[in-house]
């Protein structure tokens, strides 16, 4: 049964979301989320196994050999990913019980259990696939059970920002499609690896560089690059606190996974950095994302708010990476894709228990919650500092690569930057922990305490991956770097 | 409810017909266009027909929401678990051809089943996403 | 063969006219109808250009589904668009930009309807040549659909599950004016 | 004139889609930027239908005599696609309902309005 294993990754939540949908009791509907998800995050755990022991591994869907058939093409940077995913969906689901029964109507719970489960399948089935139309449907299962979730949060402005994010998700979604039509068009094929045969011959014409614009724009949109970002404040800030932790752990990145795999491996990386320079066009892209998004979010008053602009700034760094085109570059990339996850997973979590109990996430309401809820406060300065890069830490390692590549490649004044952006960090976390801990507690709400154990566990989960990953990062550094060298095409 | 006579009866000759052509279509897949997709939605069609003489009452007494919930999943799990069924029988997932000895039979096992998987879930969910709709008026 | 050329014209016409119309229109009801006049265009388009499966689902959908979705829409809410105050001149850069780009990459696309074009060389001389033995319908749309990238077909199934519990999610709950935050701020 | 006789079908498709695209991006009623989405859509499906296309033959469905078809696989995706959209759609038009609830209108510039009233006018604004 083994060799099946990626095609149950993805059928698996699928199918379970479709049962999930008719079970009539919420804690029932919940209990089978968090038995699905972590048998997913088994699955892979074993697909990374088998990937570390031997390789990619192909998996032919129906049975009909690529191209003719769909294709499933497991390699390291997608086992990683596919790790990421399923990993935070594990954490998330136990959180989402308490978190949820208080932020949406009782009779809606089975039905968003099945929204979730899809999206969770929809992200690991774009992570998965080998062929590129493939990926557009299962970027639309994500999509739409994304819009959907976020359009089931409490303040009307929820629905704004769903509406919001399903035009601009559409968009996006099109213009990938135009993309896939394009290359199609020139060679005939849609599977990834066929493609990458094939676009050298015709890479000299002027539809394969059009096509490999509105890929990148489509894919842009769906992870927020700025400028292409103004759909995600309002849809992470407005979402119920689970779908938030949730989405913005993952979503995100796969959609960065996505942009990887066409620039790397479809294109190949001599089409996208020398012919298209696209270094010129990324790296001020996530610097500019960086400097802007961190600025912004020092002003913010709603601490989703102001952890979502953080995400686009972070985002920025992931693209800085990238932008690099060398091993190290995309090492640090990979690596805070997955420390990303963890870290904002993590404090979008605390922020969540912090709304279970005092119904409000702006800085001003969390006046004294430090000591009403230390521990959940604790993990958010644990978070915090995580975002922050300091040593130790998970948030530490990815800066810490990044800087290396940035040298590598002789750009001291990138390097400089990176650094005092950290800073920028610093204000923000900051503000959220003066509140919380020299402010005293606002009258009115002394029966304030600290959040249930359901929602501690998952975040402090969180936390000590925080930690664990940041002191000894051989094996996700270990993971990264194979990861990178397999996009390069430079062998181990 | 429309007061009009020959609308109604109108409308009960047609439904029956319009079913009909649904399942024509779904079956006719395999020989010329159509398919589990278009059946469903034409059948939906005859439902959104009868709602719109007859009125959402009625039409949700004949055909209950539940169904269509019911319906809608059940259609979807049905596509995936042919795809389990042939894992199980050593074939990799929605490899039909390990359904049955004889490939075409196999094939044609295959495909039948996923078509109806699809009328199913299409159908319900047009049904479902049109109560929807038209219950959200009566809440006023 | 010229006859097809000039009714797939006259088609591609009455597109352009029909969008132009609803660029134009403010009624929202008249809106729904020429997008429903949109897809039948459409359709036949598809039927004139050898696609009868599609043809019929893009009747399907976009005339009947999707009119009868938006009529249904629009009994819940106003039918006229006001003029908006907004600027339209980014929206025209940002078009006329895309349009410039995909003009410029469409022109090495090989040229319409020719036998030797990637798409017909590459890929799908399988399905056409190897489905009558290895699947054996006669519809070869059929047999893509449902077993070649049949998994795509599940795909695309969970997709209307996906918008049916939307909906549903969506529409089902009470109907309450939700508090925004005027009305709780105490 | 080969030109034209090779290039009007992809560049009509251009001309759609840039309506289409400029419907959504214009910014103005809700429905009607759906409604704009959907022209933007189909666009593209014209596209890939085109590209399926082969003169002279006929439909992917199996005649007598006939050797000249066009191919399967752009219709297969577009039949996929034509499902996704009505999907999109659909849930769009939930949300758009949902809003007119709430907040009134349908208005992008009116919504935009409210909200901003909402955060800038009340200081010490609830989250729920």
């Amino acid at each position: 049964m083994t060799e099946h294993l990626p095609v149950l990754q993805v059928a698996i939540p699928m199918m379970a979301a479709l049962v999930s949908a008719l079970i009539p009791r919420g804690r029932v509907a919940w209990g089978w989320a968090v038995a699905t998800c972590w048998i997913g995050l088994g699955i892979s755990m074993l697909i990374l196994g088998q990937v570390l022991a031997g390789g990619t591994i192909s998996y032919e869907l129906g049975g009909w050999a690529a191209p003719w058939g769909i294709e499933y093409r497991i390699d390291h940077v997608n086992a990683f990913v596919l790790l990421i995913v399923s990993g935070i969906g594990a954490v998330v689901a136990p959180f989402a019980r308490l978190s949820l029964e208080r932020e949406i109507e009782p009779s809606h719970l089975p039905r968003f259990y099945a929204a979730f489960l899809l999206c969770l399948s929809g992200l690991l089935g774009i992570t998965v696939t080998g062929d590129v139309f493939n990926l557009f449907v299962f970027l639309e299962v994500s999509s739409l059970t994304s819009y959907t979730m976020v359009a089931m949060g409490q303040d009307r402005r929820a629905l704004t920002a769903a509406y919001r994010y399903l035009i601009m998700g559409s968009i996006g979604a099109t213009f990938i499609v135009i993309g896939v039509g394009l290359l199609y068009a020139m060679t005939g094929t849609l599977n990834m690896a066929d493609l990458a045969e094939r676009i050298p011959e015709v890479a000299s014409t002027r539809t394969v560089p059009v096509a490999f614009g509105f890929l990148t724009v489509g894919i842009s949109l769906k992870l927020a690059l700025f400028p292409l970002h103004l759909w995600l404040p309002n849809a992470y800030t407005y979402s119920p606190s689970a779908a938030t932790a949730f989405l913005a752990a993952t979503a995100t990145k796969v959609a960065v996974y996505v942009l990887l795999r066409f620039f790397f491996t479809v294109f190949g990386a001599s089409f996208s950095f020398d012919v298209m320079q696209l270094d010129y066009v990324l790296l001020p892209l996530g610097l500019v994302a960086i400097f802007s998004m961190s600025m912004v979010a020092i002003f913010q008053e709603n601490v989703k708010r102001m952890l979502a602009y953080s995400s686009l700034a972070q985002i920025g760094y992931m693209v800085l990476g990238i932008s690099f085109a060398s091993v190290t570059g995309l090492t640090a990339g990979i690596l805070h894709l997955f420390n990303h996850a963890v870290i904002k997973c993590a404090l979008f979590l605390a922020v969540g228990s912090v709304f279970y109990r005092i119904g409000s996430v702006r800085i001003s309401a969390m006046a004294g919650v430090g000591r009403q809820m230390p521990w959940t406060m604790g993990a958010f300065v644990l978070g915090g500092f995580s975002l922050i890069g300091v040593p130790l830490t998970v948030g530490f390692i990815s800066k810490w690569y990044l800087i290396l590549a940035a040298i590598e490649r002789g750009w001291w004044p990138v390097a400089g930057l990176i650094l005092i952006t950290s800073l920028m960090a610093v204000v923000y976390i900051w503000r959220v922990v003066e509140s919380a801990y020299f402010q005293p507690a606002p009258g009115g709400r002394e029966s304030a305490r600290e959040a249930p154990l359901a929602l501690l566990l998952p975040t402090w989960a969180l936390i000590i991956a925080n930690l664990y990953f940041g002191i000894d990062a051989s094996l996700t550094t270990g993971v990264a770097i194979e990861a990178a060298r397999a996009l390069l095409g430079v062998g181990s | 409810m429309s007061r009009n006579v020959i609308l109604r009866i109108a409308t009960k000759v047609l439904c029956p017909n319009i079913f009909l052509f649904a399942l024509y279509v779904q079956f006719h897949g395999d020989y010329g266009p159509g398919g589990g997709f278009q059946a469903g939605v034409i059948m939906a069609a005859g439902f959104v027909l009868y709602a719109l003489v007859y009125g959402l009452e009625r039409t949700q007494g004949v055909f209950p929401p539940l169904w269509g919930h019911v319906s809608m999943a059940s259609g979807a799990f049905l596509y995936a678990g042919v795809g389990v069924v042939t894992l199980l029988l050593g074939g990799n997932f929605l490899d039909y051809n390990a359904l049955a000895v004889d490939h075409h039979d196999g094939q044609h096992w295959g495909i039948f089943t996923v078509e109806l998987g699809v009328l199913l879930t299409v159908f319900g969910a047009m049904i479902s996403i049109f109560y929807a709709f038209a219950g959200r008026r009566g809440l006023d | 063969m010229i006859l097809t050329e000039f009714v797939d014209i006259a088609l591609l016409a009455l597109l352009a006219i029909t969008g132009l119309a609803l660029l134009k229109i403010r009624d929202l009801v008249a809106v729904v109808m020429l997008g429903g006049i949109y897809s039948l265009l459409c359709a036949g388009l598809f039927l004139v250009m050898d696609a009868p499966d599609v043809a019929i689902t893009e009747a399907a959908v976009g005339v009947g589904i999707a009119t009868v979705l938006l009529v249904g829409a629009l009994t819940l809410i106003e039918r006229e668009e006001r003029p908006s105050q907004h600027s339209r001149a980014l929206p025209l850069v940002v078009v006329l930009f895309t349009g410039a780009m995909l003009t410029y990459g469409i022109l090495d696309v090989p040229p319409f309807g020719e036998a030797d074009n990637p798409v017909q060389e590459h890929v799908t001389p399988r399905y056409l040549e190897e489905q009558e033995e290895e699947i054996g319908v006669e519809n070869v749309v059929t047999a893509v659909l449902a077993s070649y990238r049949g998994y795509d077909t599940l795909g695309e199934t969970t997709v209307i599950f996906a918008a049916g519990i939307g909906v549903l999610l969506l529409l089902s709950g009470r109907k309450e004016r939700r508090a925004g935050s005027e009305e709780d701020a105490s | 004139m080969e030109f034209v006789f090779g290039y009007y079908n992809y560049l009509a498709v251009v001309f759609l889609m840039m309506l289409g695209f400029y419907i959504v991006v214009s910014r103005g009623n809700l429905v009607k930027t759906l409604v704009g989405l959907s022209v933007f859509q189909t666009s593209v499906f014209i596209f890939y239908i085109s590209l399926a296309r082969i003169r002279g033959g006929t439909a992917p469905i199996y005649v007598e005599g006939e050797t000249l078809y066009s191919s399967p696989l752009p219709q297969v995706l577009i039949l996929t696609a034509i499902v996704v959209s009505i999907s999109t759609t659909a849930l769009g038009l939930a949300i758009v309902v949902r809003i007119r609830e709430a907040y009134g209108t349908i208005e992008e510039d009116e919504i935009d309005g409210i909200e901003y009233a909402e955060e800038v006018g009340v200081p010490d604004i609830r989250w729920s």
